[in-house]
């Protein structure tokens, strides 16, 4: 890791969010701050809010009602969602290559590493049309390895893994949070780590039909 | 909202709230329904059956008096989108966006009609139903213009998104219309076709330039009676659960 | 009146067709306006009251 | 900023490489409308060297607007773009990069082909300079220009003819000085008038584009 | 069979109705292809009139063109393509389902609007009936003969362009004859043998079309 | 359930099957008998071959080496693989509608009901783009309420459920071998149903760079 950790300041914070969609409240009154060593473990059935609580963490989504506040301005963060963002007719490589561009260079035995490091040596060079849907998968969390975030955003990044995949995956959960960075994920399978924080989003449903105020303005 | 980096007066912020926006639109309402109503029957009437032939043209002229207002309109209704859509876009103001949203169906109305009175009218006074002359040629590509905003709302589900869409879109297209405008009458004067121009009279009798005023008034008074109607009802769908809506009248029954 | 009888009024020296289909659409498609944006209230209206319903 | 770019045209240019299919495609529409219009409408060599220009540049135009479709909806679908825009940069220099690769992938050849369905059209020889350079200015604005149309409709389902009922309205004041420069230029006219309104236009569309379609993009 | 084919009709005239959009778009496309022609050519009555048959038809075939190219391509892309083919139904009853409504959508609009097109082209008024019929018995063709294309580039990203170059040969004959029919009716001579030849062409693509395009389906 | 049981013959099976992909041999030499009652778990790492297994058994995918056996020609089969297969802009019930429509037809109150049992009640008239991915996974599933089918194939199911979702789906599961069905299915969870029958790919892969024998004919 490249930067230097420092546990007391605060990542990210959340102030009375909330989020309607389709005039259903999915969550009303959310305060939660992520620090760093954070792993917080996001909780809930399905439609709770998972993906729409990350994705407006991300920026991908408007907030209407409250804040998401971070640091400042140069946190760096990396979303994953439920669509990958790879390029069928390029490489694993290829697409590592552009993926990291975006915020950075990287050298192609760094890539060849990081797929390495999710095993996936020897496709490197298929393209990722060809690869089964737990090995897209990997494709895109070997970013993880190859650019240096402070928070990760995981959305179900166990899906169409196998069992040595999720152990591999949550090991690397922990190395990233022990050097100061911070993860929030959903996943409806249990995670097996010592501090996990859970946030279970059944808790901030409010009642049906209630409403959130209307502030007037909005931020679309 | 002291986060809007630019201020804005006082009254400017109510009436970008949902609630200020439902009551007051309700206010004026059925005032604009009755001037709508009056000053386009008075017109209509007058110009059907008591203005005078026009010397040239006979009695086709009369159609001037349903044809101009639909021209005006259909330009003005342009622009007013875009406006609406600017506030919405630098203020964050949602009613803006519905406001530029309810003006789409009524500017294509308009503009349909002026195209097709447009096109009648052709038929006694130029012998043709259509010429590629430029004002109609522009006419016809501002209907395009709102056809496709119309569809790019009919295809996007979500609301906020499809206010937000309309707005760059009417912003971008009243950013060309001057320039299409000029275009099409450079292209046409090269091309030197049509003999024809739209009889330019600078002094009408009063008998027959009143009738016209009478409807251009109208139609404006009908136009904001429908954009009223409309951004309503986008306000009540978007506000459904809101407390002042729950209590409101119009809800409650009384 | 500018014309002597109702069927000079209507026949307008030839015109008439060509006058009376344009008024008759100008008032057509701007009342079928008005009655959409009616119809669009009232059914906005009715989805509400019917979630004020489902909800007390 | 200009890394973030770079890395957009890289991997742009490498999917065109990876399926050069894409890159003569527009340039096959090109000629195919070209060659029905004379089969269509009739083979005489006057009535077709009087058409020509307009035919060219509608032509250019309906290939332009058909390649802008994918522009950003490939992107969208695989979930790439969303890791565009969210790399620290504005969105307008996505666009911008992605307008680029564009245009050299659709418009360039465009013009390099030119000469010859010039004289397959009978165009008079002395016409095809200045067929080439109106082209040149042309292109690139149709392609700033469809971005908008292509951002807006990112995300809608089947959204190619919105496409084109969005944008081409737009297109109109390009086409009508683009074919009349040529025009003119065949009847020995001058035509410094039209080229700097085309480039009038194409600055116009370089001032907006990046503006509207980057917010488009953010919707 | 005709159950199956019945849920697929159903299905997809729904898919429509939810977005009415797609339906006018092919219209629109139409109409703007005819708008442009005079603005990038010439407005002038006499030249338009002398084309009107061969533009109306090259419109007409592009827009039947574009809208070729969802035929297939959006079942594929979310996975509904494999739970028709997986139906213990042969392929080619899907196949006529989908052109059936494909040319209801984006055919016989085109026919209904052809009367005013034709007037802004200035097309002779007793030429209209021959173009309505030419169109009537060309459009499903051409939205048969497409349909083969379309199977072949289903699953082929960016596959828009490729279906055009499979696909504008096949469409050469029928544009001709077309046109040529509509031309001769201007002119005020017989047009029973163009007719007959577009009822042949219609006759074999309903004969090869379900089975090629079937099988294409499935590979 | 509307057809007799008959746990005596088989519904479908493989002989030698063996399947090639990019010049990687997945499993070689697979014979295996699905009969009424079966339920058996495909199991194998990321890459093994289970999707393209299964895609071999629904017909999706050409079969080159070995046969696949169907007991008739009428065997009803439902396969739901990684694409769902449902319309985004048409509602749940709409999408039912026409997938049931395929081979039979069903009436509004069988489909609600189906979506009632998949814990859809309330979302019936919502468009599926405007649900999670849990509930889109949940319509695709209401199938199996609907259209009475002799084999399930199913690829990862479980993806995106919530804990619950996985419980009743097991259930599910559970009934319909018991009432003579058969299902195959991948996953990378664990089944909690007392007669699973596992049928490991990595038991059926050969060396790397062993080549399957070359018929000279296939069946594709
Ligand atoms: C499809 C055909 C036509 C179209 C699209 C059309 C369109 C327009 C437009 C855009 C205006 C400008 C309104 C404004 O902003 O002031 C206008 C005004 C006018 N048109 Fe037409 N027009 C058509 C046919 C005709 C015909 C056939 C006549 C009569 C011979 C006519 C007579 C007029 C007159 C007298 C005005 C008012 C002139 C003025 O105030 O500047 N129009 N029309
Ligand atoms: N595009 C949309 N428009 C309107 N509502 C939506 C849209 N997408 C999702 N929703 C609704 O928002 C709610 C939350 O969806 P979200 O995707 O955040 O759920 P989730 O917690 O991620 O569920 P899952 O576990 O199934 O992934 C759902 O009830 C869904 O119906
Ligand atoms: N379209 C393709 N062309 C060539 N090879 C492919 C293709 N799709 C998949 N493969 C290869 O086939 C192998 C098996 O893929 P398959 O999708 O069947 O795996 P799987 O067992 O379902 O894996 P997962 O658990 O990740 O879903 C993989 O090694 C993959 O690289
Ligand atoms: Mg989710
Ligand atoms: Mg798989």
């Amino acid at each position: 890791m490249s930067f230097t950790p420092s546990f007391d300041v605060h990542l990210l914070c959340t102030s009375a969010l909330a989020c309607e969609r389709d005039s259903r409240v999915l969550y009303n009154d959310l305060n939660f701050v992520v620090k760093p060593g954070h792993l917080w473990h996001v909780k809930g059935r399905n439609g709770a809010g998972k993906t729409t609580l990350l994705r407006q963490l991300a920026g991908l989504h408007p907030v209407d009602t409250g804040e998401v506040l971070y640091s400042n301005n140069s946190i760096k963060m990396i979303y994953i969602g439920h669509k990958l963002g790879l390029k069928e007719q390029l490489t694993a490589d290829e697409n590592l290559c552009w993926l990291a561009g975006l915020d950075g260079s990287s050298t192609q035995s760094q890539r060849y590493a990081a797929l390495e490091h999710v095993g996936l040596r020897g496709y490197e060079e298929n393209p990722v049309a060809q690869l089964s849907a737990g090995q897209k998968r990997r494709v895109a969390l070997a970013r993880l390895h190859l650019c240096k975030a402070d928070v990760w955003l995981l959305d179900e990044p166990f899906t169409s893994l196998d069992q040595q995949g999720i152990i591999d995956e949550i090991d690397w959960l922990r190395q990233h949070t022990r050097a100061g960075g911070a993860v929030l994920m959903t996943s409806h399978q249990d995670i097996n780590l010592p501090n996990v924080k859970i946030l279970d989003l059944g808790q901030y449903s409010p009642l049906l039909g209630e409403c959130l105020p209307d502030k007037g303005s909005s931020i679309i | 909202m002291t986060e809007s980096s630019w201020r804005m007066p006082r009254w400017f912020h109510q009436m970008g709230s949902p609630k200020w926006f439902y009551g007051f639109a309700g206010i004026l309402q059925p005032w604009f329904a009755i001037a709508a109503l009056g000053l386009l029957t008075w017109g209509a009437v007058w110009g059907l059956a008591f203005a005078p032939a026009d010397y040239q043209q006979g009695n086709s002229f009369r159609i001037m008096y349903v044809h101009v207002p639909a021209a005006i309109l259909s330009q003005s209704i342009f622009l007013g989108m875009a406006v609406a859509g600017a506030v919405g876009l630098v203020w964050k103001m949602k009613v803006a966006f519905m406001v530029a949203r309810s003006c789409i169906a009524i500017g294509a109305t308009f503009t349909a009609i002026a195209l097709v009175t447009g096109a009648i009218w052709g038929k006694p006074t130029w012998g043709a139903y259509w010429v590629w002359d430029a004002r109609l040629t522009s006419t016809l590509v501002l209907f395009f213009l709102y056809a496709g905003i119309m569809a790019l709302n009919q295809a996007i589900s979500e609301r906020h998104i499809a206010g937000k869409a309309t707005a760059i879109l009417a912003i971008v297209g009243t950013i060309n219309i001057p320039i299409i405008k000029y275009s099409v009458e450079w292209w046409n004067t090269l091309h030197q076709s049509s003999s024809f121009t739209l009889t330019a009279k600078p002094s009408m009798p009063a008998d027959m330039y009143l009738p016209l005023l009478l409807t251009v008034l109208g139609s404006y008074c009908l136009f904001a009676l429908v954009v009223l109607m409309r951004t309503r009802s986008q306000i009540v769908q978007s506000q459904s659960g809101a407390s002042w809506l729950m209590q409101h009248r119009d809800i409650t029954g009384a | 009146m500018y014309f002597e009888s109702l069927e000079a009024l209507l026949n307008m020296a030839g015109h008439g067709p060509y006058v009376w289909s344009c008024y008759g659409l100008f008032f057509a498609l701007l009342g079928i306006n008005v009655w959409h944006a009616k119809r669009q209230q009232l059914k906005a209206l009715k989805q509400v009251k019917a979630f004020v319903r489902r909800n007390s | 900023m200009i890394r973030y770019m770079w890395a957009i045209v890289r991997r742009d240019l490498l999917l065109v490489a990876r399926q050069p299919a894409e890159m003569i495609n527009p340039l096959v529409f090109f000629l195919l409308v070209i060659a029905l219009f004379p089969l269509g409408v009739s083979p005489e060599a006057a009535l077709l060297s009087q058409t020509a220009a307009g035919v060219i540049w509608v032509a250019a135009m309906l290939a332009t607007l058909l390649s802008l479709e994918l522009l950003f909806k490939l992107d969208h679908d695989d979930g790439s773009l969303e890791q565009l825009l969210l790399a620290p940069y504005p969105s307008w220099s996505l666009v911008l990069a992605k307008v680029f690769v564009h245009w050299l992938v659709s418009g360039l050849p465009l013009i390099l082909i030119s000469p010859l369905i010039a004289t397959m059209l009978f165009l008079p020889s002395h016409a095809v300079p200045t067929l080439m350079l109106s082209l040149l200015i042309g292109t690139p604005t149709l392609s700033l220009l469809g971005a908008i149309g292509a951002a807006l409709v990112t995300g809608v389902r089947g959204g190619g003819m919105l496409l084109t009922l969005l944008i081409l309205p737009l297109y109109v004041p390009v086409i009508i000085f683009g074919a009349s420069s040529v025009a003119a230029a065949a009847q020995g006219m001058a035509i410094g008038g039209y080229m700097a309104l085309l480039a009038a236009m194409f600055v116009f569309a370089l001032m907006i584009t990046p503006w509207s379609a980057g917010s488009a993009l953010k919707l």
